[in-house]
């Protein structure tokens, strides 16, 4: 790039200094030079964009292990992350290979086509390799968030086989629907899910609540009505994978963005990265707040999970709702989850060791909804009635819908064949030494 | 008195305590151990395989009035009996004599609670 | 900002393609619009820059969880963990409610207006969206110090209080007066603190120290003459908070410049780059080799604390400063430090588990003077007189007063309100139990 | 940078706005102002990718230090830390002073010059300070990767010692062969390593691998013929490690094109940041099958190393790779490095604690000559016959006997002089206590 | 000769180790255990309450010849009492026989220094 | 019956596993625990030098039948013994009875595999 430069600096250097050679046509040459070179830095800077905000949403990976790993027993430590590497690992081949065709590819309202990754899928305004890793990395964060409901007791033949299949299809149906062109983008008043509340965040939680519904609670979970505490074993842990998954976030939402370059760009990353913050500080004070007046004392384990609610509930409206729309949207979702939490567990009596339902399933419809309301140019709440609200409705409801019936189908196939739960002495003695024959902790 | 030394599978652990509590032992010690038996685990790492029985157990500890160990005996087995291998084994042992080191009240006194039990 | 582009393309091309057409009036105009172009490139190349900057400085929130978790004990994790979450999420909606307003706006010397954050408070190469979230996570950095000071003895309810006050009031007036058009900016050598030696380390280490004072010692610190030591209950955990730290420094002090485009810019993030990672480099060694020659053993503990030691010291003057003289700074900082923390410890019977005031307090006072030394533009070692050294000697002992008397204030209120210190029974048996009813290991 | 463009824009506003004054000389000279901006803005996105690239391989020292601490026992975990830590703090300063020198320095074929650095050694398109940002960060992995093989078992003072000799003399020398200008980058089909496969890991796998060899196994690893298994104390913290070098890995290959602007660059980043991660992930999966095969159950720690084994493979070729090409390397590296580590373990006895010399040492190598076979413009899978396979061969044999034989000779000095290996004592009751008289867990 | 088990208070651990060194009790080993007692503790973890008794102690174990026993209870109950619930208890059990590994010396010899006791 | 309780140095426990098994002690519990004694270790945390003698042992617990005694102890002897200072202790203390949990067997017979060694 630097020769290419140096010539439109000769040439431009000689039309100002040798003044009588100076003619329109050289200027204008020059110029055209110059152009380009600009329409290759707007390139080239859309791209460094995508990359980096790609590198902060891989890191996500370590957040969700150690949160995982961190809110659940020591016993199972080894068999927790492995699920968590494996899964971005298969699921990184599995979207190149699979489900970035399906996402991308040739434009049916609701799938895309079975062919592996090329060149030719996609195309915009920065390099369609860019794009994918930056899909890659959301396309893994779907299939982890289901390794944390389905914690401790699932075969892990069994996970590998749905992870691979959620990263491959499950996911990319949906999201096809919602950002490959398909039919919620279609709307009359499109499904609006800027960073992937609904299509990342929620399809991982409704298909976790189902495999967690469909494996049933961990042995000793539940004894008659009383529902026991298994509390997690390093908080320590847990709270860094928090940190990083906020982090994380900062990739997650302003990168969606997927340019930097003008004004309007910069402005918009800015703002995204701001909502972004302040839903999540919002999040983390509702939750504090209403567990210490619930519980009688501030809890960790539950503020911790009401940052994550904050965050997810405003990746879908990150983009279009004002920062003090965003703090609304974070301290509702920190109170929401935590009646979330209690709903599934005490009531409905389902055995999701790291609230990921409730963190991302429900939160992520929450704040899906949100974008109906606090929209800043269609929401109900400045006057725009309710018609975005309508299609953030279908938008949910739809991606639930798809999310609950594609994993029952998916566990019910997997309960059948190679079993889907390990068995008693293993979950009692832990899958670390049944499963991996080893420990984490030595 | 004596000293009754239970070895136990970690997850029968909330189970033992209610039925201790049942039988009135309200104070008992207990701490991670380890065992080594027969039911050994095939282990890698790193590639290489190790054969081992290092088996995670709770040693619970209760030093009881000599009248009231043949009841902790039986609550625990009932409540941590699975029927199957690794079980657990329960020791007596012989004890001269225990202090309160609140008070420094000595003997079966140190064991129960005064205002309870009389 | 492509579709803009692609007319400047189509209207240069036409000017080169269609010969005869081209007239002067068309290029100025294709000009004019790759003029402005341009101009927008580099705003969101700044943007960009200061947003992954406030990515890596978000960071350090971690980084400081992981340092104060680390280096005190099992018992009270939750507890210190839990006060670096919380103090985040307020000092987030605390700084955009208040902080912020207080400290960038309508200038008056001393303090500015008690305002929300609006768009209009600042305006500079960035916008300002961008700007609040940099300078938010400046902000909750000051509070955070202060947590490790006061740490395994605070109620937790008054930690909440004193955090929000810190990042909404107190941080921000002395931070007016230096990075908001205050007093020390205007001084007729302006009193130069790039990033925040004083501003943010400083501040935090002496209200730290003034509620470490207020605190009293840790149950078992002090017996009669003897100091007892209390180690941190995980080096690892404490280790892996130094680098994230580290890193989050390469947002923090080239981060600070607030610009990247043109040459100038380029050279001058690089050159901060190189000084913050020279005077870490050279404070980690310096504490070294002291610990090793003064207690006979390289200690971790020690040398982590000089890693950081160097950070700070540099943080004031990394943008005018050689590379030697970073490395100058450094070394120094690291001895400074040992001395420092023998001298809180042994001499003053202070209790500040993890060092707090010596890292940031006293070593961030030292880099803030060694600006009026080591600069290459103002510094006495180059010659410049001691006008500038004078000038950092106002801004620091202000600042220490200012820190000193306000956190004085503030704990002064809490002790007689809610209470600053736990019960005996609880400091004993651990904070994590008795204030958050959760035990951070299981 | 602002002004300078208000300049223009001024200028060019006049231009457009006051008709009659635009004159063919006015519009030159307002078009070189542009033009230089242009040149002045690719400068500076060439330099904050570059210095963002820094940081994230900065934070491959945290993922050091994590893996090789879970991998080893907790009796030796300050060690462990300490060594990480400083071997880079050492490192920066001493490739500062003279590596940088020896390594970019007046070109002759074997060795640059002894001088420290200074602006004048290099020159190009990013500041010569962000260039030695990138180079410190390398040179320090190098000394790092040696740490591990030797871990658990070598005294401190020695490990200081050849720490900085690595950093300072060892590592710039090779360097200098492949990426100064050596005589490796002149041969007729030049050596190619892009991000240094062979430069920086392969190296730093022989040196550890000479280093393991001298120091003799850890006490109780061999017995007889049986090969004994020392388990790491925490997984948690070593895949947390491996995740961190993942990322930081998406400095380490793309930030190596030292460039992102222009379209040539904006792909090229791209496609390797692409291709990394298709390496990595292909041999994760391939050491998680090999592993599940070979020893009955999915190993953690195997896998870990799978992943690490693919990185270390593309690093070499992955801009030259296809992302099927690195799938194919990263698949192949997985199943190496089991057989790896079983022939350096079982059949040579050889005790390298980490598996630094299987990881980076032979995956390094093989990823090099891979090269040879993959590439896209010089590979003989795609036609273009041995040629660069030899080169390739040339490289990795050359930096081998360099590494191998500059190792025996570092050691053998070491061991003559101040002992390399501990006694006895200190090395059953734990180097903590006895080297450093601190315990990491308390 | 007998085994002194004392169950103290965390904190306490420090004073206690100062007062069985002044009366000349060298050598002891002592790990973490977990009571069970009625100070009960209310937890709260992800919104589930649990009651629970759980608290730290150390469990120091001591091997005497029977003539220094009282005087190591009485070293233990001044530095380990705080007056207040949760003070922790101190057992005295029967030991047969004590053999240094070391040496293989056995009985009353096996637990004291030779050089310095005589 | 007896217990036998041996401290011993961590880096031993392999080896003594070992013997044990050699003599047919197939069952048995073990336990981190630190050993306080006279060979001091100065440490430094930040600056504070602080001595301590806090030294890592493992405690191997073994419940034999009185018969097994001295075989046991003498394994482990061999197996743990350096001759070097440190190598620990091994105390006998009388048990009264044995229970297995999963069957209730009490006595001699809990002790051992019913199907091995009749
Ligand atoms: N003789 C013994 N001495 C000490 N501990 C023992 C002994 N026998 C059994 N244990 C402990 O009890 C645990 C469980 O006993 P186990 O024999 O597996 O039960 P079961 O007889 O039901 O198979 C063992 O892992 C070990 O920790
Ligand atoms: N009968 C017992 N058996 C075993 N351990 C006991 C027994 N009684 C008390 N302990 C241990 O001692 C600890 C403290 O005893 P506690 O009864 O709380 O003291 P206090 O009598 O001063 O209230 C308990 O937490 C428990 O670990
Ligand atoms: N009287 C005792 N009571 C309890 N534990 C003891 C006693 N004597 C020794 N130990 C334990 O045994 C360990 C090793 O014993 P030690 O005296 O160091 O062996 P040696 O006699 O070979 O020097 C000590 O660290 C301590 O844990």
């Amino acid at each position: 790039m630097a020769e290419v430069l140096d010539t439109i600096m000769i040439a431009s250097d000689s039309i100002s200094s040798v003044v009588p050679v100076v003619t329109t046509d050289s200027i204008a040459s020059s110029l055209t030079v110059a152009t380009d070179t600009i329409g290759e830095l707007i390139f080239s800077l859309d791209t460094v964009w995508v990359l980096l905000a790609s590198a902060l949403v891989f890191f996500m990976q370590a957040g969700f292990a150690l949160v995982e790993a961190g809110f659940t027993r020591s016993k199972n430590t080894v068999n927790i992350l492995m699920k968590n590497l494996i899964d971005f690992a298969f699921g990184s081949l599995a979207f190149f290979l699979i489900g970035f065709g399906i996402m991308f590819g040739v434009k049916n309202g609701f799938i895309g086509s079975f062919i592996p990754y090329s060149d030719g899928i996609w195309s915009g305004g920065i390099p369609s390799e860019a794009f994918l890793i930056f899909q890659t990395v959301f396309a893994a964060t779907a299939a982890t968030i289901v390794s944390g409901a389905m914690a401790e007791r699932t075969h892990f033949v069994s996970y590998v086989i749905f992870s691979v299949v959620i990263s491959a299809i499950i996911y990319p149906i949906s999201g096809h629907w919602i950002w490959g062109g398909g039919w919620l983008s279609t709307l009359a008043e499109p499904f609006h899910d800027f960073a992937g509340s609904t299509a990342v965040h929620s399809l991982g939680g409704w298909i976790g609540l189902t495999g967690a519904i469909m494996l049933g609670p961990r042995l000793g979970k539940f004894k008659g009505k009383k529902v026991n505490a298994i509390p997690g074993h390093n908080l320590t842990i847990g709270a860094l994978g928090v940190f990083i998954l906020w982090l994380g976030w900062f990739g997650f939402n302003p990168g969606s963005q997927l340019a930097a370059s003008g004004t309007a760009n910069a402005v918009a990353i800015s703002h995204i990265f701001l909502t972004t913050n302040l839903a999540a500080a919002a999040g983390t004070v509702s939750a504090l707040a209403l567990s210490w007046i619930k519980y009688g004392k501030p809890s960790l384990s539950i503020t911790l999970n009401g940052t994550l609610a904050g965050l997810v509930a405003v990746t879908a409206g990150c983009d279009v709702v004002s920062g003090w729309g965003a703090v609304a949207i974070g301290l509702l979702a920190g109170i929401l989850l935590i009646f979330s939490l209690r709903l599934i567990e005490n009531v409905f009596k389902i055995d999701d060791p790291v609230g990921a339902a409730s963190v991302h399933g429900i939160t992520g419809a929450f704040g899906t909804l949100a974008v109906g309301l606090f929209s800043q140019s269609t929401g109900l709440f400045y006057g725009f009635g309710t018609q975005a609200l309508l299609s953030q409705f279908i938008g949910v409801v739809s991606v639930a819908a798809w999310g609950l019936s594609a994993g029952f189908i998916l566990f019910f196939i997997l309960k059948k064949t190679v079993g889907l739960r390990v068995d008693k002495r293993v979950e009692e003695e832990g899958l670390d030494i049944y499963e991996h024959g080893e420990a984490a902790y030595n | 008195m004596k000293k009754i030394e239970a070895i136990i599978r970690k997850t029968k652990f909330e189970e033992v305590k209610d039925a201790l509590l049942e039988v009135d032992i309200e104070w008992f010690s207990y701490y991670d151990v380890r065992g080594v038996g027969k039911s050994r685990q095939g282990r890698i790492y790193r590639g290489v395989v190790y054969d081992t029985s290092y088996i995670e157990r709770i040693l619970i500890s209760i030093i009881v009035r000599d009248k009231n160990a043949e009841k902790t005996v039986a609550a625990i087995i009932k409540a941590a009996q699975t029927g199957e291998i690794g079980d657990g084994r329960i020791f007596i042992i012989p004890v001269e004599d225990a202090i309160r080191i609140r008070t420094g009240e000595r003997g079966d006194i140190a064991l129960y609670n005064a205002e309870k039990e009389k």
